[in-house]
């Protein structure tokens, strides 16, 4: 592989990480607070089809950007106060509203757009632009570095670069603040936080909508950057991916940019390399396409080892039966 | 001790939030500019009123008991299986297999052998998730979402390349032959004067997803096995304290999960589509988390949330017939009632509570 | 009243259901007639829903997408009143009310595949598959025998987007694809691939460089960008059998090609300066070698191979 | 109350609280004289948690009020208990276990949004408490890593590091170690003496006869009796609780100890980390006789009954009435255990003794579910398993005996008997118990260690493990002492002394020429620096 080919892929990686990243660092806010949601699908998808249609609407992304945050704090609401307020089982809320937002949004698609769903091209305004970072032009030819930083690095949609920094503030705000410990603490022992005279219920909606709002984010880049359009399920599964993310990343910040990078990285792999030709033998897309799943196992099998979810996760904190 | 009568539980709460997701899906109805009566009355009518609706819905339920076993049993040792849908889909392998390479004289002897190789193979999927969640601690969640993955890559690859027809442009194998032909309701319960359950899918299989029921319920709650894996699901130490090996009960209650999963592809594989073909499962493994969740893991709780999907598929077909209706509705539909009959059911039964509680007698406990 | 019955990739997949439902609409607004259509949501509604029709005296009943073959094979016996007409399908045996329509994808994909080669500039061209499948592949082959036909040096890099059925509705995926095939110097990019192939296209947009649609003609979503679209004329299909209504002749297997113009590329308003005289000229002569027989496109389905690309 | 005496701390007037079906306390008044400490005594599930818990702010009473200092206060969540004042230890800790004690003790208590000031406050801070108080832990251990006794501890500083003047325990004794408890007493005195006021729930009568000034008795939900510690005598307390008399000594005939039956030879275990519990114990416990096992817990015995139950591997000898049993593999087992006539009541029975939502039947036969008796056919007998456990419920008196009821609704008395009547009933050669009566009523404790005794007397060997030295003296024929993974010693108990015994639970074998505390703090320490080495 040459140079120009592993820039490509790395180009690749960012791109496919940047969903992914957000949506598990969503899920690990949620999830930190100790409640598990395997709603990010949905979360991500219902943000992607507002974003996408308010942005055409009103030729403006950032007000579509707003409008997708809003439609997942949205679900993000229905999803407290099932497994918060009215102490229901988690999974099965987080079903519940994949299935919501698969089918709502194609329905509203449809009756607005009468497009099958999808919704018109975004153009101008309404598009989430790439941005140049600074520099760009004056380090391209600065030896090997230069090419990383203007192809890798540079010229990515704005919602990559909150991505990415979304970890080290996720890091600090979890780890070096007030809000963080308690945030922690409420995944963990949440009777501990009740009676150190701090609301459980407050804390796990706050972090519950903080999901929300990163997923919206995940799903606005990928209708109005990524793609400038919204199709139906779109999202193709990359919710579950950044499950099985959060969980490889045992729930930690730093750790979520990694797995992300990985998956993200395998799946650029796989896309660039299909009928990987061996000499002897060709390696079937089939087995490409499955490449990422199939490490995934390989790599939790041999080298992860347990992970263990916060122990308060999962389930509702009852303190009167 | 308790706080409401437990058929109040079982029946009341259950009822009142279909009523909930139901007058919810019917405003999303009257939204899409049609009367939500007609709608409901079209659905009842087509899944319901005569024998061929309920071969559909049956067939429909049949599918979602397997899958909806599977999620439950995996669940009384506390392990949640999210690979249904691949263990169905290599169970199909399994039956293709067994369907078309051995010639049956009679459709009784390739059921069994079907069976038995439904079960194999869906087990065999879901063994290695066990195996590896027993001894290297994966996580059974993530394991079993990326052999979801790995099997629709493994049937694409199978169906285009090895199992398909020559020159046949479709990924599927070739059609079973007539000997495996399973009865269908039709030819079970039609009369020289009346037809039943005409052209409905709906065929044998249906019994033996009662019978596994019926299994399931013997092996959770009259067996040392069942008893063992309940133990090992509400704790582990538990478990330890009384010579429970947690290893084996991780893996045999992942191996009878995967087995009851890959059931699901003699109803759909065998009974049905008589070919196996690209994604046989059409999400029935997602579908089956959600039943076995508003089922409580509990058989009868299965059998009655299948049904009730297996109504709403089946209706929401009809719908579709008639009315026009974006098929995305269903969906809708699906969504509102698994998430008020399953996550928000504590919204009807604390009213509920309190009502029964205030009608009791004073001083009784 | 004739009834369509749509595959599961629903109505509006940008793609051949959509031509379809096109074509309907056509016949409606033309003749005044109407007709009844139905998505489907799985397998087992495919009888079912013929049945209905069948039932309920709607005459023909059109399907699309090879997955019907086998549950018309199934239940036209029972309704030996009512046509069925299949677009896509095989079947070794046709019942006398059956009718199966099948295009032939690879000559009309061998067209565009010439003017892709020859609109190329950097001797290497791309292909986006949705799902892994015969039909795909069958695509892709004639897709490669055309631009080999031009350059027989070209390259011809050919990706398929996975093997679930999200394959077909994941445009970002076609957009990385697309992205990852421009990195290795695809300068025109085929795509197949139902809503993935839209990613394909806005990418090829964007990066400015030439995208190829499929089955409709989607020339007028990215003007100037989209080179042409491989036509498959599904809609003239469902138009003439809803015109023929109740007289609709069955019981065969027709192969609408370009001598039919059941196949073909896309010019119009949107693309007309893209393609030269030149590169007309020698498409159109190809087209009547084919017809005439002198060029031989070979078809995937032969042997399930190919000789211009391996899968 | 004369006009010149000061007002309460607390008064509690009319506080009813009912959860669901059950009322848990009715109309309770109750009122707490500022510097002293008072106790609240009763049953299990008498609603003692309960009340404290609505002062605490935990719960929501239904109706009454809450005076604190005279002034009507109304506490709605724990934030409001803290700000008036109020500080609580409850049964069982409210630690986040990963957090470090630092951690613990500034959360809901920061100063400021960032964590660094709060952190380096509360360090300088919980070094002040520590030396006023004698509470002593290391500010960045993480809590699953410290004893009960520290976790206490930290429990402790959490309330007064939030300037707690009224502070309540809650069966805080209950997991302690004596030196432990005599410990707590101490700075429960310094508290007092501080014009703290303290409210003190507890089972053990010696303890509310040994610190309190005033005791309340609590029973089905009400309170039935105030008074005052001075005028009141062990016996009437127990009665005023359990409504009858109660026999507070153990009646037992001497032991007449015959062949060994359990022989312990050289027992190594190394733990998941790698730390090596058990460091060589040999022991025997001979046909009718109680060996007790005294030891600071967190010395091995935990770890002994896990490997003696079959939950745990380990290197060594064990011989079962001379026959050697098998230590890994395939038959170490709990399940080959009890074929060889072991049985456990273990320490923890939320945890092991117990599947807490499994019904009292279902639980009756934990651990013996694969007796080829019970079963008929492919199938467990269910029926008969019921009518035997309804037999056995009747017998050992747990209430309500009601076979139907998951064990997680019983009281921790009715518990202890569930798991008991299993294990004595499973007619074992020996019994291996742990905690029997941790945090029982004393109506329950009188009956257990009669149920131990009448098994010793019918010929078997027991071997019995507690921290309660009161517990070992009382029941056991022979007593060993447990230390740092070692035996230090064996005692018959009309022997020795508590004395003795404390200083050889704290690893100190010789009578000690200087003050016996320091000598024990010294081991303690030592101990404590082994620890630490293996650990990195
Ligand atoms: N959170 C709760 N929800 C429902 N019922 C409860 C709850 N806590 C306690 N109870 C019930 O209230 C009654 C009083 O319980 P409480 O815990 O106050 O007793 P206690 O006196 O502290 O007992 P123990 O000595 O065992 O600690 C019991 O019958 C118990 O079952
Ligand atoms: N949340 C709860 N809901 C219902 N009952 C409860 C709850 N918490 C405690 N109880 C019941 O209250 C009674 C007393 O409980 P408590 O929490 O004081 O523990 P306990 O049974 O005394 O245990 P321990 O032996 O550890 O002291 C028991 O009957 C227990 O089952
Ligand atoms: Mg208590
Ligand atoms: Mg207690």
């Amino acid at each position: 592989m040459d140079f120009a080919t592993l820039l490509q892929l790395l180009e690749s990686t960012i791109r496919m990480s940047t969903p992914l990243l957000l949506a598990c660092l969503a899920g690990l806010f949620s999830e930190r607070s100790g409640i598990f949601d395997i709603g990010l699908e949905g979360k991500m998808l219902i943000a992607a089809f507002f974003s996408a249609a308010i942005a055409y609407n009103t030729g403006n992304v950032w007000l579509g950007l707003l409008a997708g945050i809003g439609a997942s704090l949205g679900l993000s609401a229905i999803h407290g106060l099932a497994s918060i307020t009215f102490r229901g089982n988690q999974l099965i809320s987080g079903v519940a509203l994949n299935f919501l937002a698969s089918g709502i949004t194609v329905l509203i698609a449809q009756s607005w757009y009468k497009q099958g769903g999808k919704t018109p091209t975004l153009t101008g305004g309404a598009r989430l632009n790439e941005i140049n970072l600074p520099l760009t032009e004056t380090l391209r030819d600065v030896p090997v570095l230069g090419p990383i930083y203007a192809q890798v690095i540079s010229g990515h949609a704005p919602l990559v670069y909150v991505a990415f920094l979304a970890v080290p503030a996720t890091w600090w705000l979890l780890f070096r603040t007030r809000f963080g410990l308690r945030l922690r603490a409420v995944g963990e022992a949440p009777e501990a936080v009740d009676t150190a005279g701090i609301s459980v219920i407050r804390l796990r909606y706050t972090a519950v909508a903080i999901c929300g709002i990163l997923c919206g984010i995940a799903g606005a880049y990928m209708a109005t950057g990524l793609q400038p359009f919204f199709g139906k399920e779109m999202t193709a599964g990359r919710g579950y991916i950044a499950l099985a993310a959060l969980i490889f990343a045992k729930w930690r910040p730093w750790y979520a940019l990694a797995a992300c990078l990985l998956f993200g990285f395998l799946q650029a792999v796989a896309i660039r390399f299909q009928n990987f030709d061996l000499g002897a033998f060709t390696v079937p897309v089939q087995v490409m396409d499955a490449l990422p799943y199939i490490l995934t196992v390989v790599i939790l099998a041999g080298f992860i080892g347990k992970a263990i979810p916060p122990r308060a996760g999962g389930t509702p904190y009852v303190k009167e039966r | 001790m308790d706080k409401m009568p437990a058929w109040a539980d079982a029946v009341l709460v259950p009822l009142i939030s279909i009523l909930i997701a139901a007058v919810l899906s019917a405003l999303v109805i009257a939204a899409l500019g049609m009367n939500p009566f007609e709608a409901f009355q079209l659905m009842v009518e087509g899944a319901l009123m005569k024998s061929s609706g309920w071969g559909y819905t049956l067939y429909y339920a049949t599918n979602f008991i397997f899958t909806g076993l599977a999620v439950a049993v995996a669940f009384h040792a506390r392990m949640f299986n999210i690979g249904g849908e691949g263990q169905a889909q290599i169970g199909g392998l399994g039956v293709a297999l067994a369907c078309l390479f051995i010639p049956w004289p009679h459709w009784s002897l390739a059921l069994i052998a079907a069976t038995l190789a439904a079960a194999l193979f869906g087990a065999a999927w879901a063994y290695i998730p066990a195996i590896l969640q027993a001894k290297r601690g994966s996580h059974i969640v993530i394991t079993t979402i990326m052999f979801n993955f790995i099997a629709a890559a493994l049937i694409n690859y199978v169906l285009v390349n090895l199992l398909r027809p020559a020159g046949a442009m479709e990924p599927a194998t070739a059609t079973f032959p007539a000997a495996t032909s399973l009865p269908t309701f039709q030819q079970m319960f039609s009369t020289s004067e009346t037809v039943l359950f005409r052209g409905s899918p709906a065929n044998i299989t249906f019994f033996i997803a009662v019978a596994a029921c019926i299994g399931v319920w013997l092996l959770i709650w009259r067996t040392r096995l069942g008893y063992e894996l309940r133990a090992f699901g509400f704790s582990e130490t538990g478990a330890k304290y009384a010579g429970i090996s947690p290893v084996k009960i991780t893996v045999v209650s992942m191996l009878i999960s995967g087995a009851l999963a890959g059931l699901m592809a003699i109803n759909a594989t065998m009974g049905e589509a008589e070919r196996l073909v690209l994604n046989a499962s059409e999400g029935a493994g997602f579908i089956g988390i959600a039943v076995a969740l508003m089922g409580r893991s509990h058989p009868v709780g299965v059998f009655l949330a299948a049904l009730l999907f297996g109504f709403l598929y089946q209706g929401g077909a009809e719908l579709a017939f008639w009315a026009n209706i974006p098929r995305e509705l269903v969906t809708v539909i699906q969504a509102l009632v698994i998430l008020f009959t399953g996550a928000l059911d504590n919204l009807v039964r604390w009213p509920l509570e309190r009502a029964f509680l205030a009608f009791r007698p004073k001083g009784a406990q | 009243d004739p009834a369509l019955v749509y595959d599961l990739g629903g109505k509006f997949d940008k793609s051949f259901n959509e031509a379809a439902y096109n074509g309907a609409e056509r016949w409606a607004k033309e003749t005044g007639g109407s007709y009844k259509d139905i998505e489907m949501q799985s397998e087992a509604q495919r009888e079912q829903a013929l049945r209905r029709f069948a039932e309920a005296g709607y005459n023909p009943v059109i399907t699309t997408g090879f997955s019907f073959a086998e549950p018309i094979k199934n239940v036209a016996a029972d309704y030996p009143d009512t046509k069925f007409v299949n677009v896509d399908g095989f079947l070794p045996e046709i019942p006398e009310n059956v009718l199966l329509i099948n295009f032939q994808e690879h000559q009309g994909s061998y067209l565009v595949g010439m003017l892709a080669a020859m609109e190329s500039k950097s001797g290497t061209v791309g292909f986006v598959g949705g799902m892994d499948i015969p039909l795909i592949r069958h695509f892709a082959c004639g897709y490669a025998q055309g631009a080999k036909a031009v350059n027989p040096d070209i390259n011809v890099i050919a990706n398929m987007t996975g093997t679930t059925p999200a394959a077909w509705n994941d445009p970002v995926k076609g957009a990385e694809l697309a992205k990852a095939q421009i990195g290795q110097g695809a300068d025109v990019i085929y795509a197949a691939a139902g809503g993935t192939g839209l990613g394909v296209l806005q990418t090829a947009a964007d990066e400015g460089i030439y995208s190829i649609g499929v089955d409709s003609n989607q020339n007028h979503l990215h003007p100037g960008s989209v080179l042409t679209s491989m036509l498959k004329r599904v809609d003239n299909a469902v138009y003439e059998a809803m015109t023929a209504g109740a007289d609709l002749e069955t019981g065969k297997f027709m192969t609408l090609g370009l001598a039919e113009e059941g196949v073909g590329y896309a010019v119009d308003e949107n693309n007309s300066e893209l393609i030269t005289d030149e590169m007309t000229a020698t498409v159109e002569d190809a087209k009547a070698k084919i017809i005439s027989g002198d060029i031989d496109v070979v078809s995937y389905y032969a042997n399930d191979s190919c000789p211009a690309l391996d899968f | 109350m004369t006009e010149s005496s000061p007002a309460p701390a607390i008064e509690l007037k009319g506080i009813s609280k009912a959860f669901g079906p059950v009322q848990a306390n009715k109309d309770i008044s109750i009122r707490v004289m500022p510097g002293t400490i008072h106790g609240i005594i009763g049953e299990n599930g008498a609603g003692k948690s309960t009340l404290m818990s609505i002062l605490y702010g935990f719960y929501k009473a239904d109706s009454g009020e809450i005076r604190v200092n005279g002034n009507l206060k109304s506490i709605t969540d724990s934030q409001a208990a803290i700000a008036a004042g109020i500080g609580m230890v409850f049964q069982h800790f409210k630690l986040v276990q990963n957090f470090t004690v630092l951690e613990n003790v500034i959360l809901g208590a920061e100063d400021g949004a960032m964590l660094r000031p709060s952190l380096d406050k509360a360090r300088g801070e919980l070094k002040r408490l520590a030396e006023d108080y004698e509470l002593q832990v290391d500010p960045d251990a993480l809590i699953e890593n410290l004893s009960v006794g520290h976790q206490q501890r930290v429990e402790i500083l959490k309330a007064l590091y939030r300037q707690a003047d009224i502070l309540i325990l809650d069966e805080p004794t209950g997991v302690l170690t004596p030196a432990e408890a005599d410990h707590l007493f101490r700075i429960l005195e310094g508290l007092r003496r501080e014009g703290k006021t303290i409210i003190l729930i507890t089972h053990k009568l010696r303890e509310i006869m040994e610190i309190t000034d005033t005791v309340s008795v609590m029973r089905r939900g009400e309170m039935t009796a105030t008074v005052k510690t001075a005028e009141t005598s062990p016996e009437q307390l127990a009665e005023l609780m359990v409504g009858r008399k109660v026999l507070l000594r153990v009646d037992k005939a001497p032991a007449t100890p015959g062949a060994p039956i359990l022989e312990i030879e050289n027992l190594r275990h190394v733990d998941a980390h790698g730390v090596e519990r058990l460091k060589g114990i040999s022991l025997t416990v001979r046909k009718g006789e109680i060996l007790g096992l005294a030891g600071v817990s967190g010395n091995g015995q935990s770890e002994l009954l896990h490997v003696l139950g079959g939950m745990t591997n380990a290197t060594g000898t064990i011989r079962v009435k001379g026959q050697e049993i098998d230590l890994t593999g395939k038959h170490s087992d709990g399940q080959s255990r009890r074929a060889r006539g072991i049985a456990h009541v273990p320490e923890d029975r939320h945890h092991e003794g117990l599947i807490l939502d499994y019904t009292a039947w279902e639980n009756t036969i934990f651990g013996y579910h694969r007796d080829p008796e019970i079963q008929s056919g492919p199938f467990m007998n269910n029926a008969a398993i019921k009518a035997e456990a309804q037999a056995k419920m009747d017998r050992y008196d747990v209430r309500p005996p009601n076979p139907n009821l998951a064990a997680k609704n019983f009281s921790g008395g009715n518990q202890q008997k569930i798991v008991l009547a299993r294990e004595i009933e499973s007619d074992p050669d020996i019994l291996l118990i742990g905690q029997p009566t941790r945090g029982v009523d004393i109506g329950a404790i009188e009956f257990i260690h009669q149920q131990i005794v009448a098994l010793r007397d019918a010929g078997k060997a027991i071997l019995l493990v507690s921290v309660e030295l009161d517990e070992i003296f009382s029941l056991s024929d022979r007593i060993a002492v447990m230390f740092d993974g070692q035996i230090m010693g064996a005692r018959l108990p009309s022997e020795t002394n508590q004395t003795e015994l404390g200083l050889l639970m704290a690893g100190v074998t010789e009578m000690p020429d200087k003050p016996i505390i320091e000598a024990v703090t010294e081991q303690m320490a030592a101990k404590a620096q082994r620890e630490a080495a293996r650990h990195d």
